[in-house]
């Protein structure tokens, strides 16, 4: 053994591993044809408007592409309103129902609430709309009106067109509005976020939770410096997920929100817009080129979920809990 | 461990040798479990009394100060007051953390309970609105075929779109199982550069919003190929949204299969198709089931996709090549389109149906997946007997490998169920040293 | 081990399809007659008649598929070749915003009527707690409300055409449809054909580039208030909401109706305001003008001078191929024959019970010229004296035109108003369990002719019947706002009331009980 | 559904940290479910020594020191009999604190356990800090320095106090661990089998630091190791479960008589190595 140069480990291979490898991979490629169709496909479709359009597609609001007036800065600005709503009353539930069911459930009741969320999680989207559209709406009309008067001062929460001090004055601008939206869509995703984060708070160490709880910490303070920063990556993790969801969703805003194609930055405000909803409104009767509008469109809206999720695998592949999304 | 012969502990010689210093007290000991959490009266009292000022309290402000007007406000109100008025309370005889800890356990029930009650209230809503279409029979045993918009709901029922959404989630299952199962394992098995480009191309997938899905098939299989729409593009349509959910959940659950099992696996000879057949797959088979039902729910709910592509048809087809077939989301859609009472609370009804249906599916996914006790156990019989077989392989060493396989169950996402079983267990373990 | 989950999955596919083909196997077996399925796809509007006539030929074995996805989606899937038929409101050809439809290039095609209907104006108005069911409008009012010109109920416009009633100083809250549909085409092009300089300047506005005429998706300007909602049922039922006072919608009639909510009369080129329905229907469009093609110029409907004419009626054609081009065939042909021959006969009896008008005679026989047209249709026997359609006639006039009521003196453009409830608010309580109640005011049925005439008086303040002479605020006198009746939609706000109630008291309790485990 | 009891919160005596004392534990019984894993248990565990609890494996030591913080009922289904006497007043009283009972008897767990996101420092004073006491920077500084040092681990991390606790060896985070505990200033500490994990170095610094705490506070001490029970206590007990009965004190009395005479047999043969 004078040369020291890593030495060549081949073996022959099993026949039965060759087509193993052979099999799986030839998976792998099927799968990857189909995703890389779609992309193709989405981008092919794409073109034509994007090319007419030039840059012009970044920033006008307007959606009128039959007149050569589209842009997705509307759309998309209200999608991403719409998602942060629903992904900033879905963190504190989910958190909220994830560390119950993780830390204060009892066992007995633990298993049931966890096929719940599994089922929530499977109500159709054209429930969630209707019953968004029939039970929701009126009751959170008083909330949203109370909000815009108590905190009309921020921008977002202002709404033109109503006085509360007319009694004749109509609700109407608070009906349709990217709140209403955003809650529904909240209610979709909080039971993914919770499953994820419940699943990683599970995994949070005994050791360290013994630890804190024999220094004398109550659950709450274990919890704090335990169970939190241990799934802070779940957290993230989670809540990028629930945020890729609530951009992409299509029918229950379709059902509640009334399409405006200004950026509508007031969520209290009847009109909103999103761009799978869009989709879903337009594509029937759209011309050639319209098509091609609303696939750039859709091309947008999943390079936008496309970022939210690398950034979500990135942070969560980062953290201590790993990869459990 | 050395078998222990000798007679059984006179207990109460061993409790004379350690009653040394101790009065005799053992006669008033009854040796039953201890209460040990009680409520004391306190508590029980600064709840009450924080329940009845805050709801005093909101009554004030909304009869005599500020009507702000609605019930929501006033239960909200009303909250905020209690959870401030109980710290106070708490505060009176408790420590800063304690008082801390009791408000953030009210605020974490209370928003589990949040989120229980209102899938409560869905589901409530559903079926209450569908109430008048769910008593009749008919309603799960006939199509649409022979009930127009005049008719009463004692004719015409949704057993059409009952049908055509399982055939379409069967025929997407039976395209994603197989498909999904054997790239998750490709990206696991066969790493290197063009996997791992393979992996961010899925990961990227899953955000593809669904009606785009649809409108590929449509333009692909519809136009582009003439096929008529059917089940079959529907089910089509259906995969290619299901198939990223399922390659990356099971992607991530085969992961988290530890690595010391497969090596000890490969150890012993075994080749690497053996050994993801027979180890890491039941290994992770509760994780799997998981992926399933999560591609599975979000399948059969969605609207979009396959309004594109499976035409509408108010018979039942249950040929899903040939001419439109109707899904329960569809069903549901398409009915509470109609200006007609009685087809909007069929539209209701239709979505009680589908949940009930989805409900169905998932224990008997469940089921399948291995919760029943006895087949449990008899699994783990089955795994004790391979493991221990290759743990002895293995040699020494490897004994923490044993306790590794009674833990992978609450590692893994699918052991969901069984993880608070598990950890109890392992728990227990940690406790009493039971491991060798 | 891990092969049962496909085991299982596979028993599972193989169960269900087992299920599945013994349940179609009990069905009724359709292969008696040699009906093969035909699909199609297109109007909301007409999709409720659509639906019943597909359910009333399954007895005669035929198998008709519906998907009411919308006129603009029937005409593109019909051009794509993905349907047999279409049905839709408007034509091929038509230019809508700056592109024009283009009609099929390999496909051709007849146009063959199918059930004509009123574009209704339903609305959602209190005063002073009670709601306001007679309503009346002038067609530039209507425009002007839905291009933002008028924006309050008690503009000095609406006032005029109201004299009896006092109306609120609330905000109109117009509600359109958000998606593409006919009945947008059909309500622009009446706006475009009679107020055309209102209609184009408000399509300027939103962005339309030189106007835009008839278009299937109503354009929306930013900030004016409007409320735009997908399908009937999205602007029926955003109208419908309690809360939503002051909101107006154009829609079939047939929603206002089982909404239970009333719609506004029109007034027509004779100045009296009349109600949408079938009748009224029939007698505007007699006043159609029809082309080669059986496609209609309505102009003629918009101005019919009949006093008892509703302007804004139109028609809803079917979409049929004239060859065997897109997987069409003979045998389908026949079938979509046979289903033709019935809706244009048998099947017009039920227009008005689904809030349409029933096809004329003469669109019938140009209809049965149609079918002949159809491949494979040549074997279905068309007779027009077995034709049992409710506007025939012996002397070939339409019956149902000319049995037509004529209109209450209250209803004539002056200063009286007649007081009785119209659409949906008609018929008192003939729609229970719809949010808003019925109404004591008279009104012989829910299908249509109710409210017809002025006949039938007897709200709160009394009219008197002779004169037409009414003097107050025609009522609900089911208060709304105040003491709304007990309903579904109250029973779920209880349930949600004791459960944020429960969420007040339980997470406590509960958690005290949970920490002694 | 609940029992209540009249709280009396002058009855729970505010007894001052720091300051030696006995604990006594009386007719302790455990189980999990329906499994009794000890059984009416006594033991008098005297202030200012060390108490080593021996036995093999399964004999309920380790549950029996985890009954003496109320740990034990963290396990889902855990119950318990019995009392635990901390300078005469009952730890499980209904009317004390659980949390007060823990800092007042701390325990060092078998796997060093310290938090791995928080820096040495803050480690030392996590116990502080998650029991709500308020210490100013300086006292903080000098407490750090003081636990550190008894917990001999001052030299070590002194001028690293500000990186992650995770970072340390074992045996360094093993002592981390019992500074953390030392911090709150525990009447009673209990290990258990707190040199496992660790190679013979470190476990010779800990029962070092075992032996200089002992004039402190009263340790409890659980380990396999007979050469440590020998070295480090004063007083001993042998824990026994036999063929399925629930574990029970065979033998207790002071460390060199049980080592030396020890009077039951099983004692003699556990003591000598020849079982367990």
């Amino acid at each position: 053994m004078t040369i020291d140069t890593p030495r060549k480990l081949t073996g022959v291979r099993d026949r039965v591993d060759l087509i193993y490898r052979g099999v799986t991979r030839s998976g792998g490629i099927i799968v990857l044809v189909i995703m890389l169709a779609i992309g193709v496909f989405l981008g092919l479709r794409a073109s034509q408007a994007i090319s007419a359009d030039g840059f012009e597609f970044f920033w006008q609001q307007a959606w009128e592409p039959d007149a050569g007036k589209f842009g997705i800065a509307a759309v998309l600005i209200g999608t991403i309103l719409i998602a942060i709503v629903a992904v900033s009353l879905a963190l504190p539930m989910a958190l909220g129902t994830s560390l119950y069911i993780s830390e204060y459930a009892p066992l007995r009741l633990k298993k049931t609430l966890i096929g719940l969320v599994d089922l929530m999680a499977a109500i159709p989207s054209v429930v969630y709309g209707l019953w968004g559209f029939f039970a929701l709406q009126g009751s959170i009309v008083p909330i949203a009106k109370w909000i815009s008067q108590n905190f009309g001062w921020i921008p977002i929460f202002a709404v033109d067109g109503y006085d509360p001090n007319d009694p004749l004055s109509t609700t109407t601008v608070f009906t349709s509005s990217t709140f209403v939206a955003g809650i529904v869509v909240a209610l979709m995703i909080t039971p993914i976020m919770t499953s994820i984060m419940r699943e990683v708070f599970s995994q949070s160490p005994i050791g360290e939770r013994e630890g804190a709880l024999g220094l004398g910490a109550t659950r709450w303070g274990m919890i704090r410096s335990v169970v939190l920063p241990f799934g802070v990556g779940g957290i993230i993790g989670g809540t990028m997920l629930g945020l890729g969801r609530a951009l992409g969703e299509t029918i229950a805003v379709y059902m509640i929100i009334s399409p405006v194609f200004v950026i509508q930055p007031h969520i209290l405000q009847n009109g909103a817009s999103s761009i799978s909803s869009l989709i879903a409104l337009k594509y029937g009767e759209a011309s050639a080129f319209g098509m091609s509008a609303l696939m750039a469109a859709g091309l947008t809206l999943f390079v936008v979920t496309l970022i939210v999720n690398f950034g979500a695998s990135a942070i969560v592949a980062r953290s201590r809990s790993g990869a459990s999304s | 461990m050395t078998v222990f012969d000798t007679p059984i502990v006179n207990e109460e010689s061993a409790l004379a040798d350690a009653a040394a210093h101790e009065p005799p007290t053992q006669e008033i000991h009854h040796d039953v479990p201890r209460k040990i959490h009680v409520m004391r009266v306190s508590d029980v009292l600064s709840i009450s009394g924080a329940v009845a000022a805050a709801l005093a309290m909101t009554t004030l402000i909304f009869t005599m100060l500020a009507p702000v007007g609605g019930i929501v406000g006033f239960l909200v109100v009303a909250y905020i007051l209690f959870l401030v008025t109980y710290a106070i309370l708490v505060s009176f005889d408790e420590t800063w953390p304690i008082v801390r800890d009791r408000v953030f356990s009210v605020a974490v029930h209370t928003l589990a309970i949040i989120v229980f009650a209102t899938l409560v209230f869905v589901v409530a809503f559903s079926i209450s609105r569908g109430l008048d279409a769910l008593p009749h029979l008919n309603f799960f045993t006939e199509d649409m075929s022979l009930a127009g918009p005049l008719d009463p709901l004692t004719k015409g029922g949704v057993i059409h779109a009952i049908v055509g959404s399982l055939i379409q989630i069967g025929i997407a299952l039976a395209i994603t199982i197989p498909l999904g199962l054997t790239t998750a394992v490709f990206l696991n098995e066969v790493p290197g550069p063009f996997s791992r480009f393979v992996r961010t191309i899925v990961e990227a997938m899953t955000a593809l919003p669904s009606i785009v899905a649809g409108l590929f098939i449509y333009a692909t299989f519809i136009l582009i190929l003439g096929l008529d729409k059917s089940g079959f593009a529907a089910s089509l349509a259906i995969s290619v949204m299901m198939l990223p959910i399922m390659i990356r959940a099971s992607d991530v659950v085969l992961r988290l299969v530890p690595s010391t099992l497969k090596e000890a696996s490969i150890g012993l000879g075994a080749d690497n198709f053996r050994t993801m057949w027979k180890v890491t797959l039941p290994t992770a088979r509760s994780g799997l089931v998981t992926a399933i039902i999560l591609a599975t729910a979000r399948g059969i709910g969605e609207t979009s996709p396959v309004l594109l592509t499976s035409g509408f048809t108010a018979a039942f087809n249950a040929d899903p090549f040939h001419g439109p077939m109707v899904s329960l989301p569809l069903a549901v859609f398409q009915f509470v389109k109609s200006p007609e009472p009685s087809m909007i609370a069929r539209g209701f009804g239709t979505a009680a149906v589908l949940m009930l249906l989805v409900l169905i599916l998932f224990v008997i996914a469940r089921m399948i997946g291995g919760e029943t006790v006895a087949k449990r156990e008899k699994r783990a019989q089955t795994r004790r007997r391979l493991w221990g077989a290759i743990v002895s392989a293995a040699g020494p060493g490897s004994a923490l490998l044993g306790r590794g396989i009674a833990r992978i169950g609450s590692r893994l996402p699918g052991g969901q169920a069984r993880a608070a079983q598990e950890k109890l267990r392992s728990q227990i373990s940690h406790v009493a040293k039971e491991a060798k | 081990m891990f092969s049962y989950i496909r085991k299982a999955l596979s028993a599972a596919v193989a169960l269900g399809a087992t299920i599945a083909f013994a349940l179609s196997a009990a069905l009724p077996a359709q292969a008696a007659t040699a009906y093969v399925p035909i699909s199609g796809a297109g109007s909301s509007w007409s999709a409720n008649a659509v639906e019943q006539w597909r359910t009333n030929v399954q007895q005669y074995g035929m198998r008709v598929n519906f998907a009411s996805t919308g006129s603009s989606d029937g005409r593109n899937q019909f051009r794509n070749g993905t349907v047999d038929y279409a049905v839709s409101e408007i034509p091929y050809g038509l230019k809508d915003g700056s592109v024009v439809d283009s009609p099929p290039a390999n496909r051709p095609f007849a146009y063959m009527p199918i059930v004509a209907g009123g574009t209704a104006m339903m609305y959602n108005l209190t005063s002073g707690g009670k709601q306001i069911t007679n309503l009346r409008l002038s067609g530039e009012v209507i425009t002007k409300i839905f291009t933002g010109v008028i924006t309050k109920w008690d503009d000095a416009a609406i006032k005029a055409d109201n004299p009896s009633i006092s109306l609120p100083s609330r905000k109109i809250v117009p509600v359109v449809r958000s998606d593409g549909s006919g009945s947008t085409a059909q309500f622009t092009a009446w706006m475009a054909a009679k107020y055309g300089s209102l209609w184009g300047a408000y399509c300027n506005a939103a962005g339309r580039g030189s106007g835009c005429g008839l278009t299937s998706n109503f354009p929306v300007v930013a900030g004016k208030g409007f409320v735009a909602q997908p399908n009937s049922t999205g602007v029926a039922g955003y109208v419908q909401q309690r809360a939503n006072d002051g909101t107006i919608t154009y829609v079939e009639y047939s929603y206002a109706l089982n909404a239970g909510f009333p719609v506004a009369k029109v007034l027509n080129k004779a100045g009296y305001y009349v109600e949408p329905t079938a009748q009224n229907v029939a007698v505007g469009l007699l006043g159609a003008k029809i082309n080669a093609d059986l496609t209609s110029n309505l102009t003629g409907v918009y101005d019919n001078a009949d006093p008892r004419a509703y302007p804004m009626s139109s028609y809803s054609y079917m979409i049929v191929p004239k060859t065997n081009a897109n997987n069409f065939t003979n045998d389908k042909g026949k079938t979509l024959g046979a289903f033709a021959n019935y809706f244009l006969c048998e099947g017009q009896q039920q227009a008005p019970a689904l809030g349409y008008s029933p096809l004329p005679i003469n669109l019938v026989k140009s209809g049965f010229d149609q079918i002949k047209k159809i491949p494979g249709a040549s074997s279905v026997t068309l007779d027009l004296k077995k034709c049992n359609n409710p506007t025939f006639s012996a002397d070939g006039s339409n019956t149902l035109a000319k049995n037509a009521p004529q209109p209450a003196d209250c209803d004539k453009k002056g200063s009286t108003q007649c007081a009785s409830g119209t659409g949906g608010s008609a018929g008192a309580g003939s729609n229970g369990g719809t949010s808003a109640g019925g109404t004591t005011t008279g009104g012989t049925d829910a299908t249509g002719g109710a409210g017809a005439s002025g006949n039938s008086i007897s709200g709160p303040m009394s009219c008197n019947a002779d004169t037409g002479q009414c003097v107050a605020v025609t009522a609900d006198a089911v208060k709304i706002s105040a003491e709304p009746s007990w309903t579904v939609g109250n029973t779920i706000m209880a349930a949600a009331v004791l459960l944020l109630i429960m969420i007040v008291l339980l997470p406590p309790v509960l958690s005290r009980v949970l920490k002694r485990k | 559904m609940t029992n209540l009891t009249m709280d009396n919160f002058s009855a729970a005596p505010v007894q001052p940290q720091g300051v030696l004392a006995d604990l006594d534990a009386r007719n302790v019984s455990a189980w999990f479910g329906d499994h009794k894993v000890l059984d009416r248990v006594s033991l008098l565990m005297p202030k200012g020594q060390v108490t080593a609890l021996i036995g093999p494996s399964g004999c309920g030591k380790s549950t029996f020191l985890r009954t003496l913080n109320r740990m034990h009922e963290l396990v889902p289904s855990a119950s318990f009999a019995g009392e635990v006497l901390l300078d005469g007043s009952d730890i499980y009283d209904p009317s004390r604190r659980i949390t007060e009972a823990r800092r007042h008897i701390g325990m060092v767990f078998q796997k060093p356990n310290p938090f791995p996101a928080m820096s040495i420092a803050d480690n030392v004073t996590a116990g502080l800090t998650l029991t709500g006491l308020k210490v100013n920077k300086s006292d903080a500084a000098d407490l750090i320095e003081e636990c550190l040092t008894k917990a001999g681990l001052w030299k070590e991390v002194k001028d690293r106090l500000g990186q992650p606790g995770g970072g340390l060896s074992g045996g360094q985070q093993q002592r981390l661990c019992i500074a953390r505990s030392l911090a709150v200033k525990p009447r009673v500490l209990l290990m258990d089998e707190p040199c496992s994990a660790l190679d013979p170095t470190s476990t010779r610094r800990i029962e070092q630091t075992i032996t200089e705490l002992a004039s402190e506070v009263t340790i409890v001490i659980v380990t396999h190791n007979m050469q440590q029970a020998a070295r480090v206590s004063n007083k001993c007990a042998f824990f026994l479960a036999e063929a399925g009965t629930p574990g029970v004190i065979v033998e207790q009395g002071d460390t060199t008589q049980i080592f030396e005479k020890p009077i039951d047999d099983r004692t003699n043969d556990y003591v000598n190595g020849r079982f367990g």
